[in-house]
Order: structure tokens, then sequence, then C-alpha cells
């Protein structure tokens, strides 16, 4: 029982990171720089959408649709503001990470500031789990699982069968090029900000709507989701899914795991049992992307 | 218990992350290492020293210098992956690194203290004084500290080594073509960065006398950054004058409290949204901070 | 000096470099042409150790190189320009001249803090030379700028002074001339020539001009899709039918 | 122009002539207060500081100190050792506060409780509750019981309620967390009872559902375990759907039921129902009838009431000591305890030669139909 527990779990955590991965994968793939503050723009929406269910009284997923447009835009306005002209001046990509960690610094403190740190939640009813093989899910969790699969599925879709899918791959294989053949790489570029921050949102309302929402789960979430992007490779969308499902997989599993056969060297030791210390399961992600970056810093799959 | 008191108070403070500054400044605006996990030297460099003044009773000196080996060491480790890694990459891996050690500190117990952290951390020459000079006195030292590590620092960067670390920062490729060994060359400047480092959170740790894992977030990081980018990179006093600015900063908005009609929550948040901004103007706007750094100019007639 | 035996080196299902030998005597001047995209460059790249090679041979001076880091090939002897002139915008240009001087001291934090004296005095032998090169090269009055704020054909003549203040064996020279204005060309040659002459280098380099090639090299090799399709003295390369069929093929 | 600067000179002389004019106000006596305004515990701050403000608007109603008003000086720590330190300094040194008091988490007092006691400041605090605030010197005095004496009470309770013998334990990694969960695996097995899983957590973080699998892993009877408002309502949320909050197989245990469930009350709690645990007892019926009337409702904390006993006590003490030095005032603390017992509960105010609250009662609760109510067998 306890397993399907684990993968139950995992799924639905994979399913939360693997959104807000997608859209660190295509920034970072296609602008080359690390995006710091990407989780805190799907903070920013989750925040918006809780104010606009709250005090607008929307449905929630009406709340959540706007919130992902405007964050949406609010990626491509920040682009316009700081990374359009940082590109066009022509800096380090280096240059470009940092003042991104700039805006995760203080658009996590700005959300502080209007939202307060206090803890909150959607309104939505903790309702009994249904049971599945002895483990249980929530009809909200099935959701998630759902949702998050659709979304996939409708960036496969952008990505192969839209012109401007196809436009997109060929601006992240050479810009220079793609200009070449007349694609408006900057048009391109607001598009993939929106777009990126749009499916964060939803990601980070996810996670909001699953457990709670406060100004710091964005640079809680921020390491896992780099994990995530990283160990699937950099640029491949189904890496970021296959990282993410993996990230939550270990961090799941390494807590269940019990080293007591291999201590014990066959019989040779008579340990109870022996396991992690629980202590150490934030570090699962961190150790997880210093070994992936150490041994395979191209991750699992390549570029498409 | 005068204004004075907490004057020496805070140059002790400003004194030490001057040296942090001026150790990730080596790193950063020399040889363009973006190590966001710079706050692990100031965990090693406090541990160590403090554990071996507790547990072993060793001389204070030789703690604080094993301190500055200890973390010199760890320097060296976190450059072993320079080689190969892309520099944001690096930069991410070494932001997990700094939260795998501080998670250490907190989980192992029989060691570190776990959350209670090391306690009565004996003071150098504590004997020598009496309680209302001995701050004085660490003010003497931590200076003394700080224009060691200044000169020490200037006479390494104005060598050619240090010639070397820059034309690193600008082009790697440039370097190996002219028979660098740019790996060594980082190791180099990620070792004294880590002793300088080590020395800082020795200094640190026998000054407060009590050290804890919450000493060690990674906004203590963050921190540092937004000093050597105001300050500016690529000289040594540009990091002691952001040091300065940020610390300044940082205590005024407690006296400005007693006049702005603002929460403490809000106060504490519009405090680090501004360091955010400033980040991101100065990179974006001023990239070189206040203080410039300084172009080597040769009088053609002195040559021959 | 420079043998290459069977070079390979595939991107993908490209194949760069497809069999590739070549061999440059000592105190020659070589020059390597071919069309673009032909392979030049990677050839430099593999010889350099910037590329790996995906199969062959590469000796210098009778000593196998290949799979060498590019420092350690650059320690032996074998220096390298770049196609797009590299310049560390920061420095200075008489700081590039000294980054690349042969035989510093205190390229370590510990030397540079208790050889002072050396490292005057070694800075001091390097200014010297490094100044003779700036005013060979016509960049003396520039040599308090940042190399950053030169223009692409000055670029171009500070990695010549560089690879000269390195003073290797050998200098692989990739397109050095372009970018720059003819009577500076003009110089080069001749800077190139009696530094050969002189100090007795060899020098293996790529340019497009076949003007160039003439006035210095003592042989020419021709590349197309990663193979040598023609090698000999500039004047039987001019005749030959292979090179031009690859020229117009190429247009 | 001149007109201007002529106004200005007036107003600039006549202000200083009514600054300097000593009127009927005599100077205030400071009293330096810190609080975690902005981290872990943020949600009880504004409860904090209303039992301070409480006490000093009755202090001063009463004729103050030695006839001088109260004045509060309040100092975020921000939940960083470093801003604490930095808060606790300014205080003292710029201040120049003698006397301090508020509440807050160990890691961030115990340095600051040090540089009281080497430079002879009066503080006294309420939580933090680490047992290594006793051995820290005598300028240090607590209003609330350490951690030690909960660690038993909890332990005693959860066996003899429950009658089981396997337990497991959750705790959040922080010196409190700690603390209490070395008291209680301790007294646990004074008790004969086993612990099978014990799990500790970094805090501030949103998915504990692994740390909870972990916690039931080994097929425990019975739960103790303890958090902060915001990890209290997603492990509850969490453990609810995984089955884990069935109280009538395994009960749950929880040794500050009120700070572990502050959200989780308001936002779940019929999922929280038939939990059992320990509260400080409810302060007197005065405080919160005050309180009330100052708040609209009533505190979340019982810990308010603990702020308005530390500075009613310390008002006390100088009055009775007839002065505002912290050294006189420390012994005239041991003295006043024996007539004042406060309107908080915890202790019973006396302070042992420690200046520690050598003995606690605790309320022993349970939830019942989304509150905490008084728990009898």
């Amino acid at each position: 029982m306890e397993i399907v527990q684990i993968i139950i779990n995992s799924l639905i955590r994979a399913s939360e990171l693997s959104l807000l991965a997608l859209g660190l994968t295509m920034v970072f793939d296609i602008l080359k720089f690390a995006n710091f503050a990407h989780t805190d723009y799907a903070l920013l929406g989750a925040f918006l959408a809780y104010s606009f269910s709250q005090a607008l009284g929307l449905p929630l997923i009406v709340s959540v649709m706007i919130a992902a447009g405007l964050t949406g835009l609010f990626g491509i306005g920040i682009d316009k503001v700081l990374y359009k002209r940082l590109r066009t001046i022509g800096v380090q990509p280096v240059s470009l990470m940092i003042v991104s960690m700039g805006v995760e610094i203080a658009l996590r403190n700005i959300l502080r500031l209007i939202w307060s740190s206090e803890t909150k939640t959607y309104p939505i009813a903790v309702v009994k789990p249904l049971e599945i093989l002895g483990a249980r899910i929530t009809m909200l969790q099935l959701e998630i699982i759902t949702v998050g699969f659709l979304s996939m599925v409708a960036f496969h879709i952008l990505l192969h069968k839209t012109t401007f899918g196809k436009a997109l791959r060929a601006i992240s294989d050479n810009r220079a090029l793609a200009s070449a053949c007349a694609i408006d790489s900057e048009k391109m570029i607001r598009w993939m900000w929106f777009i990126a921050s749009a499916y964060g949102v939803i990601g980070g309302t996810m996670i909001a709507m699953e457990h709670v929402l406060y100004p710091r789960l964005g640079f809680n979430i921020l390491i896992p989701v780099f994990c995530a992007a990283i160990l699937g490779g950099i640029g491949n969308p189904y890496g970021a899914v296959l990282g993410a499902l993996i990230l939550a997989f270990a961090e799941n599993v390494v807590l269940a795991l019990d080293l007591k056969w291999l201590l014990n060297l066959g019989g040779l030791f008579h340990f109870e049992s022996i396991q992690i210390n629980t202590g150490y399961k934030p570090a699962v992600s961190f150790l997880i992307l210093i070994l992936v970056l150490l041994f395979k810093p191209t991750g699992l799959l390549r570029k498409e | 218990m005068t204004i004075v008191n907490f004057l020496i108070y805070f140059l002790i403070m400003v004194g030490i992350y001057a040296l942090l500054a001026m150790s990730l400044n080596l790193q950063v605006g020399y040889a363009g290492l973006i190590n966001f996990g710079q706050v692990v030297f100031f965990c090693i460099g406090a541990y160590t020293s403090s554990l071996l003044a507790t547990k072993t009773g060793l001389p204070l000196l030789f703690c604080f210098l094993l301190a500055m080996i200890v973390s010199g060491f760890f320097g060296y480790v976190m450059s072993i992956p320079t080689k190969s890694l892309k520099s944001d990459y690096w930069a991410i891996a070494t932001l997990a690194a700094a939260e795998v050690f501080r998670l250490v500190a907190l989980n192992e117990g029989w060691l570190t203290g776990g959350p209670f952290g090391v306690m009565s951390i004996p003071q150098p020459l504590r004997f020598l004084f009496s309680m209302e000079n001995y701050p004085l006195f660490y003010l003497f030292l931590v200076t003394l500290c700080v224009i060691i590590v200044f000169f020490a620092l200037a006479l390494i960067t104005d060598s050619p080594f240090g010639r070397d670390l820059k034309a690193i920062r600008e082009e790697e490729d440039l370097c190996l073509s002219l028979g660098k060994n740019t790996r060594k060359l980082k190791l180099e400047a990620m070792v004294v960065g880590g002793m300088v480092g080590g020395l800082a959170g020795a200094l640190f740790a026998h000054y407060v006398t009590f050290i804890s894992p919450e000493n060690f977030w990674p906004i203590e990081t963050f921190l540092l950054w937004a000093m050597i980018i105001v300050g500016g990179r690529g000289n040594h006093a540009g990091a002691i004058l952001g040091a300065a600015l940020i610390q300044i900063f940082n205590v005024s908005t407690r006296f400005i409290g007693e006049y702005v009609s603002l929460g403490s929550d809000s106060m504490a948040s519009l405090r680090m949204v501004i360091i955010g901004f400033l980040i991101i103007i100065f990179v974006s706007y001023r990239p070189e901070g206040i203080i410039k750094e300084k172009k080597k100019v040769y009088d053609p007639r002195n040559i021959r | 000096m420079l043998k290459v035996k069977d070079l390979q080196k595939k991107f993908g299902n490209l194949r760069a470099l497809d069999g590739v030998s070549i061999e440059v005597e000592a105190d020659s001047v070589v020059g390597l042409i071919g069309p673009n995209g032909s392979g030049k460059s990677t050839l430099f790249n593999v010889v350099s150790g910037f590329y790996e090679k995906d199969g062959g041979e590469v000796y210098f001076k009778g000593e196998r190189i290949d799979g060498l880091t590019p420092d350690a090939i650059a320690k032996k002897g074998l220096c390298r320009t770049f196609q797009i002139a590299k310049a560390p915008e920061r420095l200075t240009v008489l700081e590039n001249m000294l980054l690349a001087a042969e035989g510093q001291v205190a390229e370590n934090p510990i030397s540079a803090l208790f050889a002072r004296r050396r490292i005057a005095r070694v800075e001091r032998k390097n200014l010297e030379k490094a100044m003779d090169l700036l005013e060979i090269l016509k960049l003396t009055e520039l040599m308090n700028e940042y190399a950053g704020d030169l223009s692409g054909g000055q670029k171009k003549l500070l990695s010549l002074g560089r690879v000269f203040m390195r003073n290797p064996d050998m200098i692989l020279l990739d397109e050095p001339t372009a970018g720059v204005n003819p009577t500076l060309t003009t110089q080069l040659i001749k800077v190139i020539r009696e530094l050969q002459k002189k100090e007795h280098k060899s020098v293996l380099i790529i340019e497009h001009s076949m003007k160039v090639i003439s006035s210095i090299c003592d042989k020419v090799f021709v590349l197309n899709y990663g193979q040598v399709i023609a090698e000999g003295t500039p004047e039987e390369i001019q005749k030959n039918d292979k090179v031009l069929e690859a020229y117009l093929g190429g247009v | 122009m001149r007109k201007i600067a002529f106004i200005i000179a007036i107003a600039f002389v006549l202000s200083l002539v009514i600054g300097l004019n000593p009127t009927e106000a005599k100077e205030p006596v400071k009293i330096g207060i810190l609080c975690p305004i902005t981290g872990t515990q943020a949600v009880m701050s504004e409860d904090l500081l209303t039992g301070f403000k409480l006490a000093q608007e009755e202090i001063n109603d009463a004729g103050g100190i030695l006839g001088r008003p109260v004045k509060l000086i309040v100092e975020d720590t921000e939940t960083r050792p470093a801003a604490g330190m930095d808060a606790a300094r300014k205080l003292i040194e710029v201040d120049k506060v003698k006397i301090i008091s508020g509440g807050f988490s160990s890691g961030v007092a115990l340095p600051i409780a040090k540089y009281c006691q080497e430079h002879k400041i009066l503080a006294v605090f309420q939580p933090p509750t680490s047992p290594l605030f006793r051995h820290v010197g005598s300028y240090i005095f607590l209003t609330n019981v350490l951690d030690n004496y909960k660690g038993k009470v909890i332990a005693d309770f959860a066996v003899q309620d429950s009658g089981k013998t396997r337990f497991a334990t959750m705790f959040m990694n922080n010196a409190f967390g700690k603390a209490l969960m070395d008291e209680t695996l301790k007294n646990l097995q004074k008790n004969g009872a086993q612990v099978v899983s014990k799990v500790v957590y970094e805090l501030n973080k949103v998915d504990y559902k692994a740390e909870l699998q972990r916690l039931f892993s080994k097929k425990p009877e019975a739960i103790i375990a303890t958090f902060y408002a915001k990890e209290g309502l997603v492990t509850a949320k969490q453990a609810y759907e995984m089955g884990m909050l069935d109280v009538n197989k395994v009960p749950w245990y929880v040794p500050e039921m009120t700070s572990s469930f502050a959200s989780a009350i308001k936002k779940i709690p019929n999922v929280l129902e038939g939990i059992k645990g320990l509260n400080p007892l409810p302060p007197g019926a005065l405080f919160m009838e005050k309180f009330k009337k100052k708040m609209g409702r009533e505190p979340i904390t019982a810990y308010a009431a603990m702020n308005y006993d530390a500075l009613v006590m310390i008002a006390m003490a100088a009055n009775f000591a007839n002065s505002v030095d912290p050294t006189k005032v420390r012994d005239a603390l041991w003295k006043i305890d024996d007539w004042y017992r406060g309107q908080s509960t915890g202790g019973d105010k006396r302070f042992d030669k420690d200046g520690m609250q050598g003995y606690g009662k605790y309320a022993k609760v349970i939830i019942r139909n989304g509150k905490i109510v008084p728990y009898k067998k």
C-alpha cells in the first residue's frame, strides 16, 4: 500500500513541478540564462488568483485564467523593461542571471508587502479522499494530475503543430539564422515569456491549492524546479517532465528507504533499521542537482 | 552603553562583511566565477574555528588558521566542476551546495550541536581586556584583518596572476590558447577566496560567541552580492565600500522606523525590495558599480 | 614540425574533417585554403585541442599531442589565433601583450605575494619586448586603451602581437588579415615573414586572399568537404582544376 | 524668502523652548521589546504586542514606574540571529535601554541573552523555552516554563491516556523542536514506551507527505507531534488526506495545541477533530476581558498574557526596589514573585534560583467540533 501511496504522491508533486520546470527550461534555452525569478512569477499569479477569487468572488478557475494572463503580460513587461535592453546592448547572459536574482529578491518581498507573510488558502473544502489499492487520493489531486497532463499535451501541440512552435525552435537553434528567415525573434520572445509565465502560474496555483500560499513559497521551490529542468535536459520540454518525475520520486522514496539490508551485509550485523534522517529531505533535490551537474550536465534527454 | 558601543559593534560587522565581500569579489569580479553559495565559506570558517576552540581547546590562532585552511580546501572542492560546467550551472550548484552544508550543520548534532549551535565560543586575548574595552580591541583585530587582506589581495590581483584572472573572466578560450592552465588559476582564486571567507567566519564566531545554522541562510549570500554590485566589481575598495553602504542601509531602517509609520513586516520587506532593486539597477545601468575597476595605465616614458 | 594523420571530426552526421593528413616542415610557412565550411577552422580547433578528435593522430615536434588540453598544447610551443579575434575587454592593449608573454613568474597567489622583485624584473623585460612589438604593429598609441575599444582590424593585430609575445615554435594563424586595411596587410605580411626568417618559426595560415598566400607561403593545402583535395606550391595550386572547381562549385 | 526663513527660525526657537521646559512630564522609563514581527511566529505577533501594550497602559494609569511613564521601544528580530543582535544592540546601546523583554525563537534569543548577561541588562523573556537558558546567568528570567518540563508532561499524558506503547514523533528541526523532542523521547522511554520513528522536518516547506509516510512507516500506535501555524495547516491537511488523522485508530498528542493549529483551526477545523494535547492554561479572566475590550476578540495565544505579566512584574519590581537599576530590579524580582501570581499561567510566576519557572501546569485539551476544549478522560 505504501508503495502505491508513494507513487501517487510523486505523481502529484511531479505534475506541479513539471509545469514550472517547463517555463524555466524554455527561457533558459532561448535566452541562455537561468531565470531565478521564474517561480516568483508563478507565485505572483497564484496570489492574483487568490485575490480575484476572494475579493471579486470570481470562480477559482476563472481567477486562475485571468491571473495566468496577467502574469504572462507581467513576464513580457519585465522583459521589455530589463532583459530586452541588456540583450540589445549585448551583455553576457550571466549578467541577465544576476539581474533575475535581483528581480527574485524584489518580487518576493513585494508579494510580502502586498499580501503579508500570513499563510493563505484557496476556498477549497478539504474532503474525504478516494481509496485506490489502499492508497488515498483526493479529487483535487486527481484534477491536478489531469490538468498537468493536459497542459503537457497542449504544450506539445503548440511546439510541434503550430508555426509559432516551429519559429520558436528555429530561434532556439540559431537566432541569427532565424532572423535571416524573416522570423521576428523579438515577437517570438515576447510570446515565449507569456507562455512560460502563464504555465508557471498554473503550476504555482496548483501547488498553492494543494498546500498553502505564502510569499516565500517561490524561493522554496526554486531549487527543485531548477533541478527538474536541468535533470531532464535544458531545452527539452519532455525532459522537464521526466526530470520532475524523477525528482518527485526521489524525494518521496529516499525517506521511505530502509538501508538495513545494505549495512547488515547479509546477516553480519543486525541493525533494526537504518533510515536517512528526515532532516535531510530538503537536501535531496540539492544533492540530485549537484550530482547531475557533476556527471551529466547536459541532462538525461538531448535537445530535439 | 553608549552610541559609541553601537558604532563599534556596527564597524566590526562592516569589517566582517567587508572581508566576505572582498572574498566574493575576488571570485566574481576578477575570475568571473559566479558563486551564489558564498555563505558556505562563512559557515565553514565559523564552525571549524568554534568547534576546534570549544572541543579541543586549541590555541585560537591555530583555530583561525585551520578555519582558513578548511574553507580554502572547500574552495578547492567547489572549483572542481568549473572545468566542465557552464558558469550559470555552476552558480546554481553553488547555491545548492551552500544549503546542503547548512543542513549538515543542522542535522549532525553530535558534531555541530545541531539547531542549538555552538555556544560559549572563547574570544582571543579576552583576559587582557575589561568588558568595556574588549569590543574596541576586537574592532582593532577586525580592522587589522581587513587591512592585511586588502593589501594582500591588492598584491595578488596586481600581479600577473590577477591579470590572468581578469583575462579568464573575459576570454577563457584565449587564455587556454596562450597556454594558461585556467582550471588551476580558477582553483587558486577559489582557494584564496575560501580562505578569506573562512577568516571572516572565524572572526564572526569568536565575536558573537554563539553560532547556529540560522546564521547561514542564502539571504546572506544575496546581501554580499548586493555589496559587490553596488560597491564595484573588480576592485577591493569597492567591495569594502559596498559592505559599508549595505550595512548602513540595513541598520538605518531601524532608525527610520520611528519616523515612518510602516509596520515592521512591511519595513523588512521594503528593505529587501530596495536591495533587489539596487541589484537590478546597478547591473543594468551602472554595471561597474560606484567605484570603477581601475585601468592599469603605463607611462611609455618609464618603460625604456 | 607538425604532422596530422588521417584526422576525423564529426558534428552529428556532418563529417567536418574526413581523414585529413597534412605536414608542416620546420622553418616554413604553409597556407591552408578552401571554401567556407570546408573544415579549415575545425582543423585548427582540433589541432590546438579545443575540439576533441573522432579519429586520427596529431604529432608536434615528433610528439603525439592529440588528446591534450589546449593549454598543454600551447605550452609545448604550438600557438594559435582565432578567426574572430578575441580581446579581453577590460584589459588594456599593453596588458594583453603582457598576458601572453612567455616565462612569466607569479602566475599563482603565493609567488604574487612573495616574489615581488622577480615579478618587477620579468615584467620590465616583457614590457620592453611588448613595446617593440607594438611599434611594429603600429599600436603604440593605443597601448593604454582597453582592448574592447579597438576596431576589428586592430584586434587582429593585437592577437598577432600576443602570439609573438608568446614566442612559440609554431603558429597557427586563422585569417590574420581579414578586416585589416590593405596597407596594414602588406605591413603584416612583412612582419610575419621577417619574424619567420629571423627566428625560424613555422607558420600554418588560413587565408582567403590568394595574394597573401602567394606572397608568403612555401606550400599550400586545399581543403574541401573535410578532405585535402590538393597540395603544392602557390603557383601549382592556382593552376589546379580541382581547386578551381571547388571554389566555383561553392559559389 | 526671507520671511519664510524668519518663520522657520521662530518655530525652531519655540520648539526648543517648549522642548526644554520641564513641565509636568517626567522622562519616561524606556523598556526594550524584542519581537519576531516577521518570521515563523508572525501570525501571533499582534497578540504578543497587545499583551505588552495592555500592561503599559495599566502601569501608566497607575502612576508608572517611580512616577515616570513607561515607554516601549519595539524592535523586530526578523527571526535572523544577525538581525536580532542588531535589534538588541540598538535597544541597549543607542536607546540606552536597561531592561528588555519579549519572546522569540531560541536560536535568536541565546546570543542576545548572553549579551544581556555580560552587560548586566535585565532580560525577562517569555518563550524561548530551550533548557539552555537555565545556565545563561542571573540577569535572565523567563515567564514561561522550560521545554524539558513540557516534554515530560506530554509524554506522561500520551502514555497514560492512550495506553499504547509504540510511539512515533514529529518535531520541527530547530532549537525549540529539538529540545522538546529530546525531553519527550526521554520521558516516553521512562514510561516504558517505544519510539518506532523519529521525524524532524524543515520549516517553510509545502509538502510534508514523505515525512508523514515515514512517521507511519513502522505502524505506530500513537503520535506526538508539534508545529507552527503554517506547518500545522499543511501537515494536518496532508495527514488527513492520507488517512493518517484517524484518531480512533492512532491518536495524536500535540504539546502546543494553539500555536500548532492557529491557522488550521480557522481553515480546516473538521480534520482536527479528536486531536489531544496541551495548552498553557488560559489567561486570567481579568486579562481576557481587557484584551477583548481592546482588540474586540479573544487572544489567539496564551503567550500574550505572559508578555503582560513580564512587563507588570518588571514595573512592580522596579517600584519595590525604588530604582530602575537593572541589578536592583533583578533582586526585587525574586521578592515580588511571592505575591504576584500573574494573569498568565504556565508557571506560577515564582522564579527559581536561575530565574526560570521551575514548575508549570498545562491544560489538557482536545479538539471538539472545531474548538479547543478542556479534555477529561
